[in-house]
């Protein structure tokens, strides 16, 4: 079951790119692809015990001497991280079908592939599987970035590349040292470590790809230079792979280690947190503030996971979803302004609502849900995250609660930059409002947020078991 | 009445299979007529290097327990038949890259010679005493010195030749100086004798140890005995330089372990921190040079030069997960390298010109088959997952790792970081860069399809990301191999 | 009386192989210095001889200083008087040449300083056959059969090359005439 | 007939070999850097053989043997290359061969 | 009566998604219909909640329903469940009763705007958050209904999108409340982490065991989404500001409903800030001082709306002050009655502005009187009533709420002198504002306004849609009060007496009868002392307005308030940026990949040039390679 879920979208790709099909038939291929996929995902869900640990697995010896084999499964908490690749994924490639780029043979095939790479991450069982799966996620991206994207990809891609690598390659080495010490790789058998440089080299590698402050720098330039969809799963979905490596290996597998150095994390996660709130409510563009606003979600994100307690651990990872979901629409919708306008720049726009209610109304949706609005899925994920780093220390909650203002403000900026005000120089009086396809792209993921925010508790009380029996994180009260 | 000894016929095959072909192949350059000169010596090459492969399997299948031959003159053992095996893969790919190449002269003195540098390797693999070794040396090297400086008219190909020559005779001269150190000191050539003798720390040993090292590094063009490298690689004809950077490294890097590890296990302590020293500084100089190259010959050359360094890590690690990790390592790279060339090769014999980053441009789109193949062999080369690299890499850190240099890791994995640079750079060039400033192949159009040159470039990629997906295979045989050394 | 005499042909020939030797290196036409290089081979041969190797002393002879260095005259001949001088390229390389050739001698004599008075105080006895043709004739067909065979390979490989390189090919011609056509022009 | 000891020899090995260095290092004509390679090769014989008289056996002799052919066949492979590099019309100096570089 | 409750909730909700997913499809007046229909559908729904209720015992006026759990793990669930007592039936009647006159009121007065469906849309999404609100079962459903009016709030404050100043105040509006759902959250940590739960009832029982400091953290926690959410210094600056929103927005959102949840808050809390006496009385008094300063204030501004906005935070001021010292049902008697006569206040401005196509300053009115006979007699009823003249209803409320100061000891008693102030300033300004829009002559925009347009289109006193609720809420304002008379019944009182006196292990505020006919007297008197200054100095002009240049500038400048914040808060904030843009992210994390760039790149320079392409340094270092290999070898053995 698992191995399909990854297979089929590589499979996808593997026929996109193999079959000469015409243009359209590609996209309509892939999105069908994807489509399955989500289905797919659906009877994962139908057939899996929440009460219960790791499902779903699948298990295979890949080498034996070193002790790693194949191993993929599913936990509560990665089935919705799962959940979410596939749904955004299956959008993103909707809207890539309707942006319709040149050379859409490889370019879906490229997504789908991602796809496939980011729902293996999501259910490695195995340290070497799940490095395998995390690499191989940049390789569509690189080229996703570096063939589609704007005008300074190049400096953006290899910023991203090299940054990302650079973490991940650390990540291998402690890979190799913990798995040898423990004389497995996979991470249901082995046992704990309390080696701080494994432990740091794993941690790095997450930094990274999150991004946490200061290993951001990457940020920007990448989610701005991408095309809108491809920005759209890197900020929603990839980074939430830091998500998973973080909670299924860092917390799972290094408690003293974890424990030595929780301050220290949190207080990087929060400086984190309140620098890119302050970043976002100065930058200049709908994706520079989308890019910092998922930076320092990120922070709340890895703040609620290292409280180490299951409030914020499930706060984590509602918020994870919603950010994903969040910041995927916000980046599609970028890129139909983008479309329209040629721009995202705030100097040019404004006054975008009179006379296109659906863009005006998705965006302010998105916009509040993103700010988390009390009563969002939003909201109730970050409600989560500081009621639980709360129990680590008020001041941290207290910190956190403040980034909820700045992150009113600089939402709340950005929407009225887009929407209110007079009109900007590109918003031209017939640029066209929300058409009826880029409505069944954008409706489905706001739909889902919604809904979401009306039972959060769907992903939040399913989220546990986490790990496997004698791992589980302390409990709350 | 001279007692001559009993020769292992089956050991030597794998090496006879290739001189015959080199002697056939000789014959059919001056015998057969020209027109179907070039058919026929690239078969008989091809036949010959299939054909010491599959000795090379059949003495791998059988030689369980490795024992040396005739006076300890060479060993026959799973080491040197997976390398043997290793080295015929790569000549038989290599036969297939050349065949498009066109050549018009001393087109049958050419697939002799190199049958004849592949016999060289595949015996020098098995070499066991420094006499041997010497003398393999010099048989695949003169071979080699000849092949790269082939191209007579072009000066680069001269130039390279005589550099390879005359950097490569003083390398030969120092190893064969440290030989006759270590003879003086031991009275013996023979590795395992060296080993027996017990000098211990005697001075001439070490000396003669050192210089040995240099010379070997030479060969492997392990950084700072790596300076022929990017010049021969850039100058000589790219196949050969395919055949170079895959065969080459695969002798040169098993023979290393051979003598070390059976030659020199008291004076482990020293060696394994030298050569630990070497790949790093293989790691640096590689790496960094490459990120400054333009010409792609000249940037895969200095990227052999850092792989080396990876493989000289598995060296350093001298214990049995080592030797492992250099064999396993040995097949992913040997495909990337030869299959990288082979793109380059198709690329230059488009452009009638040397291929650059700048005219590399836009290759992917235009010719997606080579395009794609030539990123998977980037992303081999940086380790990245879905091809054996991300294994090769896995198995060497793990060594380094069992071996308690943990430095070594981390050298490696900052290596592998600056590395990411160059390799994107060239993923870069095939599908980033437009093509628009692209001179266009010579008049009437494309050179028509190479379907031999298609099919080696496949075979690399088969065995790139195949060696991914079965390791377990793989990793049996090279632990089979790797067993036959006294860890 | 003997090993008197046995120290002063060892210290000519010594000397003449070393002076032969910087004279090779030394000499601007290389004519001279091939020249140079028979003395020094022919000097060492008498080594050969006094270090118990007759077989080798003979081959040393009539192998190097017959047959190589016949051809190696025979091309310089062909490629006329070509002198250069020891000076050229980048300071650091000559500074660097002689620093590294000097700092390899006092390696080696060091090492064989340290050595000297330990693993080679003492030789091996010999027989008189040591060093004989029938000595080395007979290892050749045993214990080194397989170094003996390999010799002939590479000579046969070398001589393949020395074919290759040496005649002209086709392309070289088309060049030639392309260049003398644009000469022409 | 005792000569010198195997020392003397070495001695004598030790400073052909530097001075064969020498000559490869600083020689600008390919002909004089084969024959300062030969001397090398031959460094190393003299040291093969003195060892192999020390020793008492012939492993050294006969490795110094099979040198001598190999030198030989690098002096055929050396000369050949230097004659077409002649042949092209190039100045024969190594120092210009430097196309190659970077 | 479970079913009254989910309909009252719902049905707006409804509302509001019918007319978003109609979009277009939908005529402009059928939004506004569908609108008004689902609110006053909640009405009926609140109505029969609130019979429900009537027909249950006491004790048993306390029905909790849950729809699904909301927000869970495994140790700590929050549901989705609503709250039916009688405090919460009493505001879902103001809410939706009030709601309703005031969206059938905006049919009349947002005909025309192009954006009306939205405006609509926005209205019933408010009703429905503020219902949330008050019929919330636990404090994380509650403050979801706190935020979501605050988002409702903000979309209307800003509903005029193209007007900078309407965008901006929208965004103050919601980033001062943000401000209090964080102080709000923070409380309801210390609950989590004390007792386990955010039940209402659970977390009362559980907040008895904890310490005083945490009580007081969870007391002060809510206080300040109470004090954010209804305008209390110092948090109040967002509200003038609001006024940048269409009317009856206004008057429903910032006059009757919404401002005044944050004294819904603190009864409904009320068990955990009679735990925390000090907190409480902070509560009192930031009431007291904000009804003082809010009414000087208004002495002096000349917008209309804003006038009334001020009169607004001190009526709300004097609810805090009063739910501060424990007169619960007091506070929630003058909510319900400040709810009717400051919406007719409002929708009465409305009328004017409406009829004046959108004017706002006092000081270009004038004489309406003559022009808008009906707009006058409302208006003068809300402002007697606001004055708190027998027998309109604020009379009754106010007066209660001053008594029961009176009646709590030392500090009650110097709230309820500045109570008494308040109400001089509350004449004072009210009639103010009454005599220079209403009396002396038309002015010439007003002039202009009557004689052109009269009987055109649709001016004058606006259509029946506007009309019809301003009659009702002066009918309201009018009898409204009459549910609790000192001394004689109590009704409303005991309505709320399960919730706000029915613990009897609570000292609470319950004043005599002789207090409370004193305390009439003396606001009585205050209050036509006020009217008759502002008689002198505006109706008859009799006197000239008394000047100080100094306090007249602080006064408008709203006690400087603004710009104090500007400069603590916003400029701080820039400043943070820029230095982290020019400090940090440019320079360090931009500045370390160059900076690695470029060394890697230098570097590799330099090792390319080494590669010199002369073949004798190649083999030179081949030969130093050696040499040092032999050196280290031998001496390192």
């Amino acid at each position: 079951m698992t191995t399909a879920l990854i297979i089929l979208p590589l499979a996808a790709a593997l026929v996109v790119w193999l079959l000469p099909l015409p243009g359209r038939a590609v996209g309509s291929l892939a999105l069908l692809a994807a489509l399955a996929e989500v289905a797919l995902w659906a009877v994962a869900v139908g057939g899996f015990d929440f009460e219960r640990g790791l499902q779903l697995q699948d298990r295979q010896s890949w080498f034996s001497d070193l002790g790693v084999s194949y191993h993929v499964g599913f936990y509560g908490f990665s089935l919705f991280l799962a959940g979410l690749t596939v749904v955004v994924c299956t959008i993103a490639i909707a809207y890539a079908v309707w942006a319709g780029g040149d050379r859409g043979r490889a370019y879906h095939g490229l997504l789908l592939f991602l796809m496939g790479a980011i729902v293996g991450v999501f259910t490695a069982q195995d340290l070497l599987v799940f490095y395998a799966f995390f690499e191989a996620m940049l390789i569509p991206i690189y080229v996703l970035i570096g063939v589609w994207g704007g005008p300074r990809r190049l400096r953006a891609t290899a910023t991203f590349v090299i940054y990302t690598m650079a973490g991940s390659l650390l990540m291998l080495a402690s890979i190799v040292v913990f798995g040898l010490s423990q004389d497995t790789f996979s991470l249901v058998d082995s046992g704990v470590s309390s080696n701080d440089w494994v432990f740091l080299g794993f941690l790095v590698a997450f930094a990274v790809k999150a991004p946490i402050f200061p290993f951001h720098g990457w940020l920007v330039d990448a989610y701005r230079e991408s095309p809108p969809e491809v920005a759209a799963i890197l900020s929603g979905v990839v980074s939430k792979a830091a998500v998973y490596g973080l909670l299924r290996i860092v917390i799972a597998k290094f408690p003293e280690p974890v424990e030595q150095y929780q301050a220290a994390i949190i207080a990087f996660a929060t400086v984190g947190l309140i620098y890119a709130s302050v970043l976002a409510f100065r930058a200049p563009d709908i994706r520079s503030v989308t890019a910092y606003s998922s930076m320092a979600q990120m922070g709340l994100i890895v703040i609620g996971l290292f409280s180490l307690n299951e409030l914020g651990i499930s706060g984590a990872i509602v918020q994870s979803v919603a950010h994903g979901l969040v910041s995927a629409i916000l980046f599609l919708l970028a890129g139909m302004v983008e479309a329209r306008t040629g721009t995202s720049a705030f100097v040019a726009l404004g006054g975008m609502a009179r006379g296109r209610p659906v863009l005006a109304t998705l965006l302010m949706t998105t916009g509040i849900i993103a700010l988390a609005v009390p009563g969002s899925v939003a909201f109730a994920g970050e409600f989560l995250i500081l009621a639980g780093i709360y129990g680590v220390g008020w001041g941290w909650a207290a910190v956190g609660a403040a980034a909820i203002v700045l992150a009113a403000m600089y939402m709340l900026r950005l929407i009225s930059a887009v929407l209110h005000t007079p009109r900007g120089i590109d918003a031209l009086e017939d640029t066209p409002d929300v058409r009826r396809y880029e409505l069944a792209i954008l409706v489905p993921l706001v739909a889902l947020l919604l809904v979401l925010s009306a039972w959060p508790a769907s992903i939040s009380e399913r989220a546990f078991p986490l790990i496997a029996d004698g791992q589980e994180t302390e409990a709350a009260p | 009445m001279i007692p001559t000894p009993k020769v292992d016929w089956l050991a030597l095959a794998p090496t006879l299979a290739l001189l015959g072909a080199s002697g056939t192949a000789l014959l059919g350059s001056v015998l057969v007529p020209w027109w179907m000169r070039r058919v026929f010596t690239a078969f008989v090459a091809f036949a010959g290097f299939i054909t010491a492969g599959v000795f090379a399997a059949v003495v791998f299948d059988e030689s369980a327990d490795g024992r040396s031959l005739i006076a300890e003159s060479f060993t026959r053992d799973r080491l040197g038949a997976l390398a043997a095996l290793i080295v015929a893969g790569a000549g038989a790919l290599t036969v297939l890259v050349s065949w498009g190449e066109n050549r018009r002269d001393h087109v049958g003195e050419y697939y002799a010679l190199l049958a004849a540098a592949g016999a060289g390797m595949v015996f020098f693999v098995t070499a066991s005493n420094l006499m041997t070794l010497f003398l393999g040396l010099e048989w695949f090297s003169i071979a080699l010195y000849v092949l790269c400086a082939m191209d007579t008219h072009r000066e680069e190909s001269l130039e390279s030749g005589l550099k390879y020559l005359i950097v490569g005779a003083f390398g030969s001269a120092v190893l064969l100086f440290g030989s006759a150190l270590v003879y003086g000191a031991t009275g013996e050539i023979g590795f395992s004798e060296i080993a027996a003798a017990g000098a211990g720390d005697d001075v001439l040993l070490l000396a003669g140890l050192a210089m040995l090292i240099a010379g070997l590094g030479f060969k492997a063009s392990a950084a700072p005995f790596h300076m022929w490298t990017p010049d021969v690689y850039q100058g000589a004809p790219t196949s050969v330089t395919a055949f170079m950077s895959a065969a080459t490294k695969v002798a040169a890097l098993v023979l290393t372990l051979r003598l070390l590890v059976v030659g020199f296990p008291d004076q482990e302590h020293l060696w394994t921190v030298a050569i630990a020293v070497i790949a790093i500084v293989s790691l640096a100089v590689g790496n960094l040079a490459a990120l400054v190259q333009r010409d792609v010959k000249r940037l895969l050359a200095y990227s052999s030069v850092s792989h080396a360094g990876f493989m000289l890590i598995a060296v350093a690690a001298n214990n049995e997960l080592g030797g492992r990790a250099l064999l396993y390592y040995l097949i992913p790279y040997g495909a990337m390298s030869i299959g990288s060339f082979a793109v380059v090769a198709a690329r230059e014999r488009e452009l009638q010109a040397p291929v650059t980053l700048e005219n590399l441009g836009g290759l992917g789109w235009e010719r997606p088959f080579l395009g794609a193949a030539m990123w998977v062999f980037m992303l081999g080369f940086m380790g990245m997952p879905l091809t054996g690299g991300l294994i090769g890499k896995f198995y060497v850190f793990s060594a380094a790792y069992e071996a308690g240099w943990w430095w070594l890791i981390v050298a490696g994995v900052i290596a592998t970081a600056i590395s990411l640079y160059y390799y994107l750079g060239i993923v870069r060039a095939l599908y980033v860069r437009p093509a628009a400033a692209l001179e266009p192949a010579v008049a009437g159009g494309s050179p028509p399809l190479d379907p031999l040159l298609h099919t080696a470039v496949f075979l690399s990629v088969g065995v790139t990301i195949g060696s991914f997906f079965f390791v377990q295979p793989l990793i049996d045989v090279a632990r089979d191999a790797a067993a036959s050394l006294p860890f | 009386m003997g090993d008197f005499l046995v120290w002063v042909v060892w210290f000519l020939a010594a000397a003449g192989c070393l002076g032969s030797g910087l004279a090779v290196v030394t000499f601007t036409n290389p004519f001279f210095s091939a020249l140079a290089l028979i003395g020094n081979l022919g000097s060492l041969a008498v080594l050969f001889l006094l270090a118990s190797a007759e077989f080798l002393a003979a081959a040393q002879v009539l192998v190097y200083a017959g047959a190589v260095m016949v051809m190696f005259l025979f091309v310089i001949a062909y490629l006329g008087d070509r002198s250069k001088g020891i000076a050229g390229g980048p300071s650091w390389v000559r500074v660097g040449a002689v620093v590294a050739a000097s700092a390899l001698l006092v390696e080696i004599v060091v090492v064989i300083g340290m050595a000297a008075g330990d693993r080679l105080s003492d030789p091996a006895d010999i027989q008189r056959s040591f060093g004989s043709p029938e000595e080395i004739g007979r290892l050749f067909l045993t214990d080194h059969l397989l170094a003996f065979e390999i010799t002939s390979i590479v000579l046969l490989v070398a001589a393949v090359g020395g074919v290759v390189l040496g005649s002209r090919s086709r392309a070289e011609d088309e060049l030639e005439e392309a260049e003398a056509a644009r000469a022409g022009a | 007939m005792q000569g010198p000891d195997v020392v003397w020899y070495l001695v004598v090995a030790a400073l052909l070999f530097s001075i064969g260095t020498a000559g490869v290092l600083l020689r600008r004509s390919p002909l004089i850097v084969l024959l300062s390679l030969e001397i090398m090769l031959n460094s190393a014989n003299l040291a093969l053989i003195s060892f192999a008289r020390h020793h008492g056996n012939h492993d050294g002799q006969i490795f110094a043997l099979a040198v001598m052919a190999v030198a030989a066949s690098e002096v055929v492979v050396g000369l050949g290359l230097i004659v077409a590099i002649a042949r092209r019309r190039l100045d024969l100096d190594v120092d210009r061969l430097r196309m190659l570089r970077g | 009566m479970i079913a009254g409750a989910w309909l009252c909730l719902l049905a707006p909700l409804a509302g509001a998604l019918t007319i978003t997913l109609l979009g277009q499809a939908s005529s402009r007046r059928t939004a506004a219909w569908i609108s008004t229909v689902s609110v006053f559908t909640a009405f009926g729904g609140a109505v029969a909640a609130f019979i429900g209720l009537l027909g249950q015992g006491h004790e048993e006026r306390e029905v909790v329903t849950s729809a699904w759990t909301w927000l869970a793990t495994p140790n700590f669930q929050v549901d989705l469940s609503l709250l039916v007592d009688p405090l919460s039936v009493t505001m879902m009647l103001i809410v939706s009763g009030v709601g309703g006159l005031i969206v059938l009121y905006s049919i009349g007065y947002m005909d025309g705007d192009p954006e009306e469906r939205r405006y609509f849309a926005y209205m019933s999404l408010f009703v429905f958050s503020m219902l949330l609100l008050v019929q919330a079962g636990n404090f994380l459903l509650l403050l979801a209904g706190w935020g979501l009016v605050g988002l409702a709030s903000y979309l209307l404050i800003g509903f005029w999108h193209e007007r900078a100043e309407a965008v901006a105040a929208a965004k103050k509006a919601f980033v001062m409340n943000a401000f209090g759902d964080a102080t709000m959250a923070l409380a309801f940590f210390v609950l989590i982490w004390q007792t386990g739960t955010l039940d209402f009832q659970a977390s009362f029982e559980g907040a008895g065991g904890l310490s005083q400091t945490a009580v007081n953290l969870v007391a002060l926690g809510l206080l300040g989404g109470a004090v954010a959410k209804s305008a209390q210094i110092p948090l109040h600056t967002w509200l003038p500001d609001a006024m940048e929103g269409p009317t009856p927005v206004s008057a429903l959102i910032h006059a009757a409903t919404m401002v005044t949840a944050g004294v819904y808050l603190i009864v409904r809390a009320h068990p955990i800030f009679e735990l925390a006496p000090s907190i409480s009385d902070l509560a009192a008094g930031l009431g007291a001082i904000t009804l003082l300063v809010a009414g000087l204030v208004a002495l002096v501004q000349t917008d209309i709306k804003r006038v009334i906005a001020y009169s607004t935070m001190s009526q709300i001021g004097y609810m805090f002050l009063g739910a501060g010292l424990g007169a619960y049902g007091n506070s929630m008697f003058h909510l319900m009655t400040h709810a009717f006569f400051k919406a007719l206040l409002f929708l009465a401005a409305g009328l004017v502005i409406h009829h004046l196509a959108n004017e706002q300053d006092i000081r270009r009115m004038g004489g309406l009187r003559r022009v808008l006979p009906r707009t006058y007699i409302a208006f003068l009823v809300g402002s007697l009533a606001l004055v708190g003249i027998p027998p309109l209803s604020g009379f009754f409320s106010k007066d209660s709420i001053l008594a029961s100061a009176l009646a709590s000891g030392g500090y009650g008693q110097i709230l309820f002198v500045a109570g008494l102030v308040g109400t001089l300033l509350t004449g004072l300004y009210t009639f103010r504002l009454f005599f220079i829009v209403f009396l002396g002559e038309p002015s010439p925009l007003v002039a202009e306004h009557s004689s052109g347009h009269a009987g055109g289109h649709g001016h004058g006193e606006g259509p029946w849609t506007m009309t019809v609720p301003v009659a009702a809420l002066t009918v309201l304002a009018v009898i409204g009060g009459w549910v609790q008379i000192a001394g004689v019944w109590h009704p409303f009182g005991e309505w709320l007496d399960p919730i706000a006196v029915g613990r009897e292990h609570l000292a609470l505020v319950e004043p005599s009868v002789v207090q409370d006919y004193v305390t009439s007297a003396l606001a009585v008197g205050l209050g036509l002392l006020g009217m008759l200054i502002a008689w002198t100095l505006y109706g008859a002009r009799t006197r000239p307005v008394p000047r100080n240049a100094a306090l007249q500038e602080t006064l408008e400048h709203k006690l400087w308030f603004d710009e104090l914040y500007d400069l603590v808060f916003y400029r701080p904030a820039v400043l943070l940026t820029r230095g982290f843009r020019r400090g940090v992210e440019q320079p360090l994390i931009g500045g370390s990949i160059s900076g690695v760039t470029l060394g890697t790149r230098g570097t590799a320079g330099a090792v390319g040039d080494a590669q010199t392409g002369y073949l004798r340094s190649y083999a030179l270092v081949i030969a130093l390679g050696v040499a040092v290999l032999v050196v280290v070898f031998i001496t390192v053995q």
